[in-house]
């Protein structure tokens, strides 16, 4: 399952795509035990890669997937900013041993936990990452898997973000950086990334 | 070895007031703050990190930051510069003007340090 | 019994800072703050302080401070108020943003004290 | 020792006199152990109740004491404002009873340490209060004695105050609060407030 650019440049054209149309949603999401600027911040993000990419127009998959952590860490602003960045960093920089999809989510995955240090259960987005980078690798991916790892963070109580503060407050809410990343995997097999 | 502070806040207003706080009692020890996103929003600016560590005439940093997500932003900031930066996870103002007082008095990182230790109030989360 | 929020810094920018941290996650609570001397000076005042407590809507307030001198004038302006005054030897923006948050929950004082308690940094000095 | 309105009105010139003339000593004193300002600070305040005592021109004493009180307590700005405010307010709600100076300075001291919660020995102007209140209840006050006293905060590690955070870096730096304290006995003895 190779990641090509081609394939890579539709994959986040239509995340873009998507992080616009639930904006308010993901806001939403995050008034709920939080501070309600998730949507805005991703789609300021999304923004941010979709411009640079057509405007730096890369030629390559390591300068493509550098090109948008720089986007997403310095628009964002929010805590996702780091976080989706460190993924996509730690995907630049392994893309120029190997362009395998699996291993490249395996590497984001541990990037985005040790930025954050937020371990499975803990009612963040890498409750969404770290379930499908291991059904992906099972080549069992379907966008039912990735609903079910969306909607477990639901009955989770926060310990990490904002939402840990509100301590069992925030049990019974979805994780808004989990319904993101939830998009994030969805457009990537709409795009058939790995195909 | 010159130690100076660097404080990182999500809103534009800590950032500028937190080094009045401290100038007040150590006139002699450079700090820096970054505060907001870049269209001065709340939330954090990786670049205006990066500017107030190169800002910063000292060449170690303790720094001292607001909520979690500043955090990961200043991490990222250090990964990427070439000063040593000391991160506390301790209470922003208090624990800023303890180690101001302190650097400006002369005192050893060590025996800073140990007088941050109970102003711990994150990191966990 | 609504529950509201004062902020006390000696700093001007801080005390107009803290509320908009807090803003973002307690829309419905009523933050005031008083921050600097009548003359924007680095310190605290009284008067200041004493508007804060009037032009807070609620009844009740969980008072947060960042130095001593701050918490002297606090404790002046509540014997003068007929409002009831909770305050905390808390980190400043820490437990501040702490208690908006629970308050905009609609958690109980005692489970926000609770979880207050661990962010005490003050109040022996 | 009776404290009458004429006498507190010299005492009150004589102690705004002297912080003016001594606001660059006090404030430098300030910048070793804190912030640098409490020169500044009581220069503000006394300017304050001289003008608030000149405008308003009691005819009592407990509204001359409460005068100044407000006068320190709404201008000094520091933590000397609620302290020495807290003790002429202290003054003057007992100058109702009494008007006998030792009685006065008794309150005006208890409610000093209740505001600020230093205890003797803590580096603060309470080291220079305290003994000097005794002092003045054995009819034993002397400058000689004030001078001792304010000298005595030199040796003493900070446990109040700014200079609390200093701990040991504290020692062997008058406590600036205790030299102004000093004037305002100094002051009192020159006025002959109690004969
Ligand atoms: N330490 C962390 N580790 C992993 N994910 C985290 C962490 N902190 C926050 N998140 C994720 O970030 C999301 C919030 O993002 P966002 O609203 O952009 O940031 P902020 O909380 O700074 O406003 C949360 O829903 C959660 O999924
Ligand atoms: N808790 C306290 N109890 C008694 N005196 C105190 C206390 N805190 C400070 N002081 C006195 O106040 C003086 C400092 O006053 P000032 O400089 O006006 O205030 P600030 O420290 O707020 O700038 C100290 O020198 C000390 O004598
Ligand atoms: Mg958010
Ligand atoms: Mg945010
Ligand atoms: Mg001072
Ligand atoms: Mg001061």
């Amino acid at each position: 399952m190779e990641l090509t650019l081609e394939k890579y440049l539709v994959w986040m054209k239509e995340f873009a795509q998507k992080i616009s149309d639930q904006k308010d949603y993901l806001s939403d999401l995050d008034s709920k035990i939080g501070d309600g600027d998730h949507g805005n911040n991703m789609a300021r993000g999304l923004k941010a890669v979709s411009e640079s990419l057509a405007a730096k127009k890369p030629t390559d998959l390591t300068t493509a997937l550098k090109i948008t952590a720089m986007a997403l860490i310095s628009k964002v602003g929010g805590a996702a900013g780091p976080l989706y960045g460190t993924a996509f960093l730690e995907m630049a920089k392994l893309s120029g041993q190997t362009t395998d999809l699996d291993q490249l989510l395996v590497a984001a995955v541990a990037g985005l936990q040790k930025r954050g240090g937020a371990q499975a259960g803990d009612k963040t987005m890498v409750d969404v990452w770290l379930p499908i980078v291991n059904k992906l690798k099972a080549d069992q991916l379907t966008d039912e898997e990735i609903q079910e790892a969306v909607k477990s963070t639901k009955p989770m109580e926060a310990k990490k973000g904002r939402a840990s503060y509100l301590g069992e407050r925030s049990v019974g809410h979805l994780d808004p950086g989990a319904v993101s990343s939830g998009y994030l995997f969805e457009t990537m097999l709409q795009a058939e990334v790995g195909k | 070895m010159s130690y100076g502070i660097l404080i990182v806040s999500h809103v534009p207003e800590i950032a500028a007031g937190v080094p009045k706080l401290l100038k007040q009692v150590a006139g002699d020890v450079s700090i820096t703050a970054a505060g907001g996103t870049d269209d001065q929003e709340i939330g954090t600016s990786l670049e205006k990190i990066t500017q107030a560590i190169e800002d910063n005439q000292a060449d170690e940093l303790l720094a001292f930051y607001d909520l979690g997500s500043a955090k990961m932003n200043l991490e990222m900031a250090e990964e990427m510069s070439s000063k040593k930066i000391h991160l506390y996870d301790t209470a922003l103002v208090e624990s800023s003007y303890v180690a101001a007082s302190l650097l400006q008095a002369g005192v050893d990182l060590p025996a800073i340090e140990k007088q941050l230790a109970p102003l711990k109030v994150k990191g966990d989360n």
